[in-house]
């Protein structure tokens, strides 16, 4: 397992190029290494913007015969009350485009969502090898 | 961490190499730059090149419309050049578009499209 | 020259399988099949699969959305599947986007979309 | 010299199957294949939806030391008058979206159009092999 603490815009950066060195280590192809790296840029943003700080996790998966990488994003911030409008293509709190969590959900195979309003957010996602 | 992306400067063009991975605040930084220095050398036209970038997710591209508004409200305008394949995939999973910002494969195109290149 | 466009049933879920090449008519015969199928099944979802298809142009994008549009208008919902990397790149440069559109990468995720398959 | 007759719909399906296996063929990638294929799917739409009939031919062109892939749509239709107008992204007198010959020009590495209003329309796009 590979963590990653996010508390600034830099460390968005520093996440999503360490997924994408593992994702390539493990042998993803280079469009599925965008596509994990471009999820975790939208998830780590968000902890940045709305949580001030918190965590991205990396680890290996099997299931039966496949292989994947999971990656949870996780922090202590203020949560989401409604979990379905914030899954909205187009809403968003902030002044921006309101894509990242369900257009996240569109790049990766598996994707969870679980918040306790007032006690932070947990995004889950799963990127399966070919 | 904070390398700022090199703007060069090619007749009326300006030309900004956008490195492998760039942060939030190096984007906007770029943004002030480009448009500052599209002011100051009265440069016709601003490439952005984009080929080298790691991730173009909500943030990027919203910035990249936005500095190409800027940049046109001063009359000046602007390519985004270089989109790799798996960047513009996660671009249309996103729901994005560069909509009506101008983009071209590479260089030779992006400044052919601002009229300096030769055509055909 | 006019095969159809297959379509298959998956509990509340029809899935269009877009073959490699397919003509401007036989893009608008999928749409009023599917249509009509959404309407005649009560299906509560629709899957157009394009990964084998060769082009997604101005006309083929303009299709998919007008064909989500008209199923949402019946109260069902449409996903495009399959979206290939190089086709994406056709249709950032073309300028176009699937905007409000859903897409998925395969059919798994398309039909989890949808409600079927199991969440994490 | 590959030359396509486009008189229908399902002509503008053959020309771009043409077109990408030819390009297959010369050691194209298969981003390049497809949009070349692309491009000439709305070239030779246009000349169906505007010119009624006309053709796509394909040649291969050497210029120095570059190697390349030379289409040309013409059609003797009634071509366009105001060129840079057909040229705006989003100008369509048909009823559609407008960004087929500006987008054609963005797939591609050089584009030529001309027109004699009345007398027809040529367009020509070169594909350079990187
Ligand atoms: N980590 C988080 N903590 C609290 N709220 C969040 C978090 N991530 C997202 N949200 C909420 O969900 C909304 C939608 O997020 P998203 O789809 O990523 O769009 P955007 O970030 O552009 O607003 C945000 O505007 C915000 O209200
Ligand atoms: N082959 C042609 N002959 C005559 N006019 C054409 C031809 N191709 C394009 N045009 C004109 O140029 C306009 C713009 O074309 P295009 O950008 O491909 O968009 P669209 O086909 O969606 O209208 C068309 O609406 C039409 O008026």
């Amino acid at each position: 397992m590979t963590s990653c603490r996010i508390l600034a815009d830099g460390d968005v950066v520093v996440a999503r190029q360490m997924a994408r060195k593992r994702a390539g280590e493990l042998g993803f192809s280079r469009v599925d290494q965008a596509l994990i790296a471009t999820a975790i840029s939208e998830l780590a943003r968000n902890i940045v913007h709305y949580a001030k700080s918190g965590h991205i996790e990396i680890t290996e998966v099997n299931r039966g015969r496949r292989f994947g990488l999971q990656v949870v994003a996780s922090d202590q911030g203020p949560g989401i009350a409604d979990i379905d409008l914030a899954m909205t293509d187009g809403y968003s709190t902030g002044n921006s485009l309101g894509l990242g969590l369900p257009g996240t959900r569109r790049l990766v195979d598996e994707f969870d969502i679980e918040s306790i309003p007032g006690r932070g957010l947990t995004v889950t996602f799963i990127k399966w090898k070919p | 961490m904070n390398r700022r992306v090199p703007i060069l400067r090619q007749g009326q063009t300006l030309i900004a190499s956008v490195k492998d991975a760039v942060s939030d605040q190096e984007m906007r930084d770029l943004q002030a730059r480009l448009l500052s220095d599209v002011v100051n050398t009265g440069a016709s036209g601003a490439i952005i090149y984009v080929s080298a970038l790691d991730v173009l997710d909500s943030f990027g591209s919203r910035m990249l419309s936005d500095i190409a508004g800027a940049i046109r409200l001063r009359g000046a305008r602007t390519v985004i050049v270089g989109i790799q394949p798996e960047m513009a995939l996660s671009m249309v999973l996103l729901g994005l578009s560069m909509g009506l910002v101008e983009t071209a494969l590479d260089l030779d195109a992006g400044l052919e499209i601002l009229g300096h290149g030769v055509r055909l």
